[in-house]
């Protein structure tokens, strides 16, 4: 599958009060053509910096991409100027945010919101426009489109919100859809259907998409790989077989493990990760999980691991995949 | 709607009842009458002044009385300036004080809001701190001192100006400045602040994710949402700043209804002083209202007659 | 300096005007334009340009013939019969007769008449003018005033009156067109005011200009020569002073409107040739409470009286020529023959602080004080007022070591706690009605309207009433210089400060403008040049 | 657990006057009751009422007609002295572990703000203690106590907000989403506690979620609700397995499972979309209340499994 | 990715066993919390210490403080006695601000302007917030029919005129400082009443005055120890700017001759003394409008920069 997007050690830091945080770090991955990636990990583990870093829309300043290169269909966006960028965003790469409840301007009317984006990069008329932008709102599943163009956000359910949110990101046709989080805000049965509009339209229109989430639930029935993110870094890839079925990492590991199957006992307790993720003004020196880790050993706390592949598409960063570990314990 | 103007216009009623009411009664405990004078009138002109006027009754029944002349829509005749009805002293005072307002305002809205704009787009930056520097400036300086301070440089000095008058639309350009001043500073920072505010939130990253130009983006989005603040301080300001302000309509010599009313006070001219002081209380009563209506126009989430959806 | 920089170049003769226009301020808004009615400086100048009298003043303060062309006064000085002019007109084109005269009279009096007007008592020289003010009598035919015919005046008076004819220049007893009669509002617009005087009123607008033109049908109007009077209403004597620097007022400062003190200085070395300083005929004092300590006391009232430095006051606060006042009666007040204050020199006292501080003593002394009791000094919110108040509280302090609070207080409170005797010390003043000493000295009887002073004294109440009743007028003069003695020296129930001065400034192309001894402002005859 | 019914609900209805003369009824007629020692789970979609439930239960909010009876006593009877001793019995968990602290108060005076308010403290030094011990219940340690809520993290603050609930030694605590806004590697550990806290001190839960695996796991028997009103009720193992209304069986067909097998063998059912939230559908266009049109009543399909009448 | 390489430099191979040895979990310290312990208050002052601007306005008010408190002790004179003989004197050394036109030293009279007007300033402030803090958390607090009730009565004392109420007070009262001062509060808390309801209408629904509410605390102890107290910021910034709101209030009567009472002096009775002559005895205007504006422009950035230090959105 030839890579849409190559995303090469990517490093962000963040300049606030007490020092800079670094809230990624050396972070490397790509995505495929019509292919959809989940990035999963712990809240701050720095998902969202990372996505926005690929629209170059986080705030600078505070935030200072350190080092890197972000290669969409082979060009470096982080030597675009702003011109350029405004050119691509909306137009080749789309993007949807986590809260469907403020991501959309309230003083707007849901259709002016769609309309915007294909009057700037497909040069539309503004009637053109307006035809389809109530077509991304069918294509979406809102019904009664072309009153529904006419209303304003707080007319809108939760659920329909993120579903023009979706129309709006996907209006000019990107091959590159970014999700950052496009659920969490929402109850499962909307959940439900807003995975479906997305799935839908990916096949409809060939979209790579990134998904961002922490629910792994979400992954399982929506993603073709996940990069699991922890403390700024990726510290496992791999299909979504690969991860759910054979997960390397302990941080991964725990993190399937503490959710409830339907099928447990009630007696048998969860099994949590305890502890919490570090704090990246400090960012420890070695393995960023050690110190949440049963299987830690002397070397995570001061040597970050490096990456071990087992198959093409899966690698994870952990000393315990180091032969000697093996050795070391079995001893 | 209509119930909710109804029911609107049923309190500003019932507002307006108690303000007159407690208007008068204060009033009436201030020591002096519309007559007094260096030399006073003799105790035989007086005492029929006083009952011409009715003044020679007990307040209650005084206070009855007007309130009886009001509800007919009479509110009586000036009892300094001789024979000249209330209804026409405001309505021959307020003209210049509603044009220079209003003028006031506009102007101030138009600069205080690009200022603010400018600010919060060059956030931290030179432009930001010079345009701030500025507001602050605007709100240090005393609004008497800044039209003196105008007086002298720019009509008296310069010759650019008139010192006083109201006549051509130059006369207008210093008491605009000097009353404009204050405002401006106000909605600058305001506006500045709200900007900031609405420039950091999650929908306009959903606009610069569209790939929208920085112009689109202030204009569409940014201004729209952040003006809120500055509506709610224009109303009451706008009443506040078309009823006159002594200072400048004193000294700039217009003859607008700040000046009236101070005289009225100061000359006891009772129907006067309740005239204006009604007038007031209506004007700042509609600018409420038109300050919420302005809202509903501004922000489609919030409803007249609920309160904010969604 | 003051040059500007106007397009015509620099100094103040660089703006003439093109016209016959002149340009004044008024501080404040008349409040009336109704002769009958007007009783301030504002209204009365605005009333002199558009009426006139039988009389009217000329430059040198005599009356000369205005409306009437010619009088005859009777033996007993009691009946006054005028001639009135056959080319008087009202601006409207009628002509202006007897009837207007008696008529406007009778109106004033009239018990009826609303709002009852203050300067009623102006008339009741008259015979039976204040019987038929006051309700005493109904018929108004008995009023001594009566149209003979069309051009004769006949006026019959109470008591005979040597300054009665001075009067017919007051603007109560100015003739009013028979339009008023059925309207109400007629003062208040400029169309209803139809005059008879040198000038018409051509626009008004409220709080802010009145604007006056030449009136074609006056009978002099040959030696009118302005075509237009412009009045701005601005409160603010900076305002005023700038705007006159600034060539945009012809005229400034007093009557109608000030000159900031703290500006005189300046403007006397800047514009000496403009200021007008001229003393006119009104006092400037304090009032002592004589019903409340300590000023009960006589000597403590001296003590005060002679402890200020008048001549610094003038000279350092006021700054506008005043003359430090040690009488009531101002110059300017006609005596016998020459001045009133000529005649009888205001030596009731002296400044003198040792003097001062043995009065003091003795007056504490016959008070069983040891120490005085608190003093306030009252006055009415004022720069001038407050300043003078702060200096001579300042030198009370250090000439007698009191220690005296200074308050300002708002007009109408202050005027009540004045009339009220809830006071100690309280700034007054007082200005002429008419060219004669007993408008000053009338004031201060038993009991009287503006007597707030508690003063009574049976001796001073008979010397005035012997001065009401004689026809002597150097009998007359010799009583109110009596009774000012009293006043003054034996009782110190008024501490006077200064006389005051009229101050203003006049463009070097305005001339003929006149001002009278009260003040009063003319410039019917002035003219651009 | 025992039959004794600690709590029992009935005909419970909280409306709200939205403005316009509109009503929003947003808890509608609920009836059931909690055993002793029980932890009953609430599921429903957002803005379905399970919270204005939960707190007009506690009578945080005023009821509009309906009757709380906490070990028989009906506490919408109470005299406001009555009624604040009784809420030493009852308490609450709250969802958002960063709105529910004060941010100007030190975890003891947050924990010890109850003990304050119902003069269980006697001294200072008896209230540290007892501060310690809650936090040691709940798995901080005690150098914690003079902390700032802003300087722990999301699940060390729902431990504190466990442990102000607990403070006044309550019999029945409603827990109202108190993971939703905890990331998935720190739920697993609320939970436990909570769990091991019912065990140790048995108390009796509600508790609140709309995540149902988690619901599932905690609760005894699991409620869930509709547009206000509560559609079926059943032990949880006999809900899961024998789901008989739509929403229920939509509801439990929309929870993803972290399984790539199960998700992509699964068949997700729709409720059909009126396009519309729950809350706009209770509004109706015209400004006049549409209500659905199902019955409120349950009935008893199967022992202790209680659904809808419509769809018994 | 090929295999056994590594992306950080660390060499994967070339490691001893026993860097493999486990570490008990015992030897973690799990719960531990980096940053170090800071109240609330405190970590705002924090903020607030580093914002350069906010610091600077706060060391101006705090100099003008000092000066209002020393500078009349510093100076050879006094602010009432009268020099005639030296009047309208331009600064020198002598008077460092020159003299006024009673010859009154102007330094002094400067500061002890100040003591007035930050007097008249801080007082009023001091009483705005009481009563404003009350009755608008009371109005928050309540809602409905109370709210809407005191609300009205906020209004309607808003429109009465405020001038009619200053010059009773000044009569019914004997004219002092305390009376300016009360004239001025008497419709000025209305506006922070306004803010502090705006706030706690916001607050009230926040779920720790749930959690209180739910523990059995009163109306009392819910307003003063959770609401009020969060609702500080916007409280603080009202402050700063109702201080020389006030301080312009009573030079607005002081231009109606409604001020102090001469011979005191405040700033604003200082500059309307010296306005009609200002352009030929500067000093006596520059100085007093000066220390106005300084003040005016230390609280108004102080202010901001508070706002910023107690916000809790840019709380990290
Ligand atoms: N504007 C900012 N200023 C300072 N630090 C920031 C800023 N934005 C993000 N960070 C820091 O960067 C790190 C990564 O944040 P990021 O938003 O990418 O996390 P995330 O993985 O998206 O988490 P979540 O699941 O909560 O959205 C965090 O430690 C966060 O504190
Ligand atoms: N104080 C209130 N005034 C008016 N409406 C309210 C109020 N509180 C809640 N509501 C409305 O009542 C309905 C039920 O709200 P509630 O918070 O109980 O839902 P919920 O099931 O807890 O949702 P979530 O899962 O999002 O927490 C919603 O439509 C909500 O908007
Ligand atoms: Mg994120
Ligand atoms: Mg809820």
């Amino acid at each position: 599958m030839e890579p849409i997007l190559q995303v090469k050690d990517l490093n962000v830091s963040f300049d606030v009060r007490g020092g800079e945080v670094k809230a990624v770090r050396g972070v490397t991955f790509e995505v495929g053509k019509g292919e959809t990636v989940a990035i999963v990990g712990e809240s701050g583990s720095g998902k969202s910096v990372t996505a926005q870093s690929i629209m170059r829309l986080i705030p600078s300043p505070p935030s200072r991409i350190k080092q890197g290169e972000i290669l969409f269909k082979g060009e470096n966006l982080l030597q675009k100027t702003n011109k350029q960028m405004e050119a691509i965003r909306g137009k080749d790469i789309g993007m949807i945010f986590q809260d469907p409840m403020t991501s959309l301007n309230p003083t707007i009317k849901i259709g002016r919101q769609i309309t915007e984006g294909l009057e700037k990069h497909q040069k539309m008329s503004s009637s053109e426009a307006r035809k389809q932008a109530v077509e991304m709102l069918k294509l979406v599943g809102i019904k009664n489109a072309e009153e529904r163009f006419h209303q304003y956000p707080h007319e809108f359910s939760g659920g329909m919100r993120q579903r023009a949110m979706i129309a709006i990101a996907l209006a000019c046709n990107p091959s590159l859809l970014i999700a950052d989080e496009p659920t969490t805000a929402l109850d499962v049965t909307i959940q439900a259907q807003i995975m479906d509009v997305m799935k839908e339209m990916q096949q409809r229109l060939g979209t790579s998409i990134i998904l961002i989430t922490h629910d792994l639930g979400v992954v399982a029935g929506m993603c073709d790989r996940v990069i699991v993110m922890y403390a700024g870094e990726v510290v496992e890839t791999g299909t979504k077989w690969e991860i759910f079925k054979n997960p390397k990492h302990p941080y991964t590991q725990g993190l399937l493990r503490s959710m409830p199957r339907l099928d447990q006992r009630k007696d048998e307790p969860l099994i949590p990760i305890i502890g919490t993720p570090p704090d990246l003004i400090k960012p420890p020196v070695g393995c960023p999980f050690c110190a949440r880790c049963d299987e830690a050993m002397r070397i995570c706390e001061k040597v970050d691991p490096g990456a071990a592949a087992f198959s093409d598409t899966h690698m994870a960063r952990c000393w315990n995949l180091h032969p000697m570990a093996r050795e070391a314990q079995s001893s | 709607m209509l119930r909710y103007v109804a029911s609107k216009f049923f309190y500003m009623l019932v507002s307006l009842f108690i303000l007159i009411s407690a208007t008068f009664f204060l009033m009436k405990a201030i020591p002096g009458d519309p007559f007094m004078g260096e030399k006073k009138p003799s105790p035989e002109i007086l005492a029929r002044l006083m009952e011409q006027y009715d003044l020679d009754k007990p307040v209650f029944q005084q206070y009855t009385k007007y309130l009886g002349n009001i509800a007919q829509g009479d509110f009586g005749l000036s009892m300094k300036q001789q024979n000249q009805s209330v209804t026409d002293i405001i309505t021959d005072t307020f003209g210049p004080s509603l044009r220079l307002g209003l003028i006031a305002i506009v102007v101030a809205v138009i600069v205080g809001v690009l200022l603010g704009m400018l600010a919060a787009l060059y956030h931290r930056r030179l432009i930001d701190s010079a345009a701030m520097i500025l507001s602050v400036l605007g709100i240090a300086v005393p609004s008497f001192v800044l039209a003196s301070l105008l007086q002298y440089v720019l009509a008296e000095k310069a010759g650019i100006f008139n010192v006083m008058g109201f006549d051509s639309p130059l006369d207008y350009v210093l008491p605009v400045m000097a009353l404009s001043a204050q405002p401006i500073a106000f909605i600058a920072r305001l506006t500045r602040s709200s900007m900031l505010e609405v420039l950091h939130s999650d929908y306009i990253k959903t606009a610069k994710a569209k790939g929208l130009n920085w112009m689109a983006i202030m204009f569409r989005h940014v201004i729209r949402n952040g003006i809120l603040p500055v509506v709610t301080y224009v109303g009451p300001m706008t009443a506040n700043i078309i009823t006159g302000s002594v200072v400048i309509e004193q000294i700039f010599g217009i003859g607008g209804i700040g000046k009236q009313f101070v005289d009225s006070i100061t000359n006891r001219d009772y129907t006067v002083i309740m005239g204006i002081t009604i007038f007031y209380g209506i004007l700042l009563m509609l600018a409420r209202f038109m300050t919420d209506i302005a809202y509903a126009v501004v922000d489609p989430r919030i409803k007249l007659d609920g309160g904010k959806e969604g | 300096g003051c040059g500007s920089n106007n397009n015509e170049g620099a100094g103040s003769s660089g703006n003439k005007p093109k016209e016959q226009v002149f340009r004044m301020n008024l501080a404040s808004e008349p409040p009336t334009l109704d002769p009958g009615q007007a009783q301030d400086n504002n209204s009365n100048t605005i009333i002199n340009a558009v009426f006139e009298g039988l009389t009217r003043k000329g430059p040198d303060g005599e009356e000369v013939p205005g409306v009437a062309e010619k009088w005859d006064i009777s033996e007993d000085g009691l009946k006054y019969v005028f001639t009135l002019r056959n080319d008087a007109r009202w601006s409207n084109g009628d002509p202006v007769t007897a009837k207007d005269f008696e008529f406007a009279w009778k109106r004033v009096l009239d018990p009826g008449f609303a709002p009852a007007p203050p300067y009623a008592y102006q008339l009741y020289y008259i015979k039976n003018a204040e019987a038929y003010n006051l309700g005493e009598l109904d018929d108004p035919d008995q009023v001594g005033v009566k149209a003979v015919d069309d051009h004769t005046l006949e006026v019959t008076l109470e008591n005979p009156t040597p300054y009665f004819l001075s009067l017919m220049s007051f603007q109560t007893y100015y003739p009013l067109h028979s339009s008023v009669k059925d309207n109400d509002k007629w003062a208040t617009k400029a169309e209803t005011i139809i005059g008879n005087g040198p000038f018409k009123i051509a626009s008004m607008t409220k709080g802010q200009k009145i604007e006056l033109a030449k009136n074609d049908q006056y009978w002099d109007h040959q030696s009118i020569k302005l075509e237009k009077v412009h009045m701005s209403i601005v409160n603010s004597s900076a305002t005023e002073l700038s705007s006159y620097r600034n060539d945009e007022l012809d005229y400034a400062g007093h009557p109608v409107g000030n000159i900031p003190t703290d500006q005189l200085a300046a403007v006397k070395k800047q514009m000496p040739d403009e200021l007008n300083i001229k003393g006119i005929s009104s006092t400037y004092f304090y009032i002592f409470n004589t019903t409340q300590e300590p000023f009960d006391n006589v000597n403590i009232r001296k003590a005060f009286s002679m402890a200020i430095d008048r001549q610094a006051i003038v000279d350092k606060i006021t700054q506008g020529g005043q003359i430090p006042a040690f009488g009531f009666v101002p110059p300017g007040i006609k005596g016998e023959k020459d001045e009133f204050r000529k005649e009888v020199p205001d030596k009731y006292f002296e400044e003198n602080i040792d003097e001062a501080k043995k009065l003091l003593d003795q007056g504490m002394k016959e008070k069983g004080y040891t120490t005085l009791p608190a003093v306030t000094l009252i006055h009415n919110s004022d720069d001038n007022h407050k300043k003078i108040a702060l200096a001579i509280a300042d030198m009370w302090k250090n000439n007698l070591g009191v220690q005296v609070q200074v308050q300002n207080q708002e007009w109408g409170v202050f005027l009540k706690n004045r009339s009220a005797l809830n006071y100690q010390v309280a700034r007054s003043g007082w200005g002429a009605d008419y060219n004669d000493p007993m408008t000053y000295i009338d004031m201060w009887t038993s009991g009287g309207g503006n007597n707030d002073t508690g003063f009574k004294n049976e001796e001073y109440d008979k010397l005035v009433k012997d001065a009401y009743a004689t026809d002597d007028n150097a009998k007359r003069m010799e009583l109110m210089a009596q009774a000012e003695k009293i006043l003054v020296e034996d009782n110190q129930v008024v501490m006077p400060i200064y006389y005051y001065s009229n101050v203003s400034l006049i463009k070097p192309w305005m001339k003929g403008i006149n001002i009278d001894f009260k003040g009063d402002l003319d410039f019917s005859r002035a003219y651009v040049e | 657990m025992n039959e004794h019914h600690l709590i029992e609900v009935e005909g419970l209805k909280k409306y709200f006057n939205v403005g316009g003369g509109r009503t929003l009824k947003a808890v509608d007629n609920l009836n059931f009751y909690i055993r002793e020692g029980e932890t009953l789970g609430m599921v429903g979609e957002s803005g379905c009422g399970k919270s204005t439930a939960g707190r007009t239960i506690l009578r945080l909010y005023e009821p509009t007609a309906g009757r709380v009876r906490f070990n028989g006593t009906d506490i919408y009877q109470l005299s406001p002295k009555k009624m604040k001793a009784m809420r030493r019995d009852m308490q609450m968990i709250f969802q958002d572990p960063y709105a529910s602290l004060n941010p100007r108060f030190t975890v003891t005076d947050i924990i010890g703000e109850a003990l304050d308010i119902h003069g269980m403290a006697g001294s200072r030094g008896e209230r540290k203690k007892r501060v310690e011990e809650l936090l040691d219940m709940v798995g901080l340690n005690s150098d914690h106590a003079t902390r700032y809520p802003h300087e722990f993290s999301g699940g060390q603050r729902q431990r504190i907000g466990i442990a102000r609930a607990l403070a006044v030694n309550p019999k029945f605590i409603i827990c109202d989403e108190p993971i939703s806004a905890l990331d998935v590697s720190i739920q697993a550990q609320v939970v436990n506690l909570l769990k091991d806290l019912q065990d140790r001190l048995g108390l009796t839960y509600l508790f609140i979620a709309h995540d149902l695996s988690m619901v599932k796991h905690i609760s005894d028997r699991v409620a869930v609700m509709y547009l206000g009103k509560m559609v079926e009720l059943a032990d949880s193992e006999e809900l899961y397995d024998h789901p008989i209304h739509p929403y229920t069986k939509t509801l439990l067909s929309a929870i993803p499972v972290p399984d790539p097998e199960v998700e992509s063998s699964k068949k997700r059912l729709t409720l059909e979309d009126s396009g519309q939230g729950p809350i706009s559908a209770v509004k109706g266009e015209d400004g006049t209340v549409v209500l659905n049109d199902q019955d409120t009543e349950l009935v008893e399909v199967s022992p202790g499994h209680w659904v809808s009448k419509d769809y018994a | 990715m090929a295999s056994d390489s590594t992306t950080s430099g660390t060499a994967w191979d070339n490691l001893q066993p026993e860097d493999f040895k486990k570490i008990g979990m015992d030897e973690k310290q799990s719960e531990i919390i980096q940053r170090e312990s800071l109240s609330a208050w405190r970590d705002s002052w924090e903020r607030l210490r580093k914002n350069k601007l906010a610091m600077t306005g706060l060391v101006i008010m705090i100099l003008i403080l000092i000066m209002a408190i020393i500078g009349p002790m510093i100076s050879n004179y006094d602010y009432e006695t009268n020099d005639l003989m030296n009047t309208n004197m331009p600064p020198s050394g002598e008077h460092w601000f020159g003299t006024d036109d009673l010859g009154r030293d102007v330094f002094v009279r400067t500061w002890m302007g100040a003591r007035i007007s930050l007097t008249v300033g801080l007082a009023a402030a001091a009483i705005d917030l009481m009563i404003g803090v009350i009755y608008g958390g009371l109005m928050g607090y309540f809602g409905g029919r109370i709210d809407e009730f005191m609300n009205k009565f906020a209004e309607i004392l808003y429109s009465i005129p405020y001038l009619l109420v200053t010059i009773l007070l000044l009569v019914v009262f004997e004219p002092s400082l305390g009376t300016i001062i009360l004239a001025l509060t008497i419709t000025g808390w209305i506006n922070m009443s306004w803010i502090v309801r705006g706030e706690i209408m916001q607050l009230k629904n926040r779920e720790y005055v749930l959690a209180a509410r739910s523990m059995g605390a009163g109306t009392g102890r819910l307003l003063f120890r959770h609401l009020i107290p969060n609702a500080m910021g916007p409280i603080i910034v009202t402050l700063t700017l109702s201080v020389p709101n006030a301080i312009f209030a009573e030079s607005f009567l002081s231009f109606l001759g409604l001020g102090v009472q001469a011979p005191v002096a405040s700033w604003g009775s200082m500059i309307n003394d010296a306005l009609s002559g200002w352009m030929y005895y500067p000093w006596r205007m520059l100085f007093p409008a000066l220390f106005i504006s300084l003040t005016m422009l230390a609280f108004n950035i102080f202010g901001d920069g508070l706002r910023d230090a107690l916000d809790p959105k840019l709380k990290k």
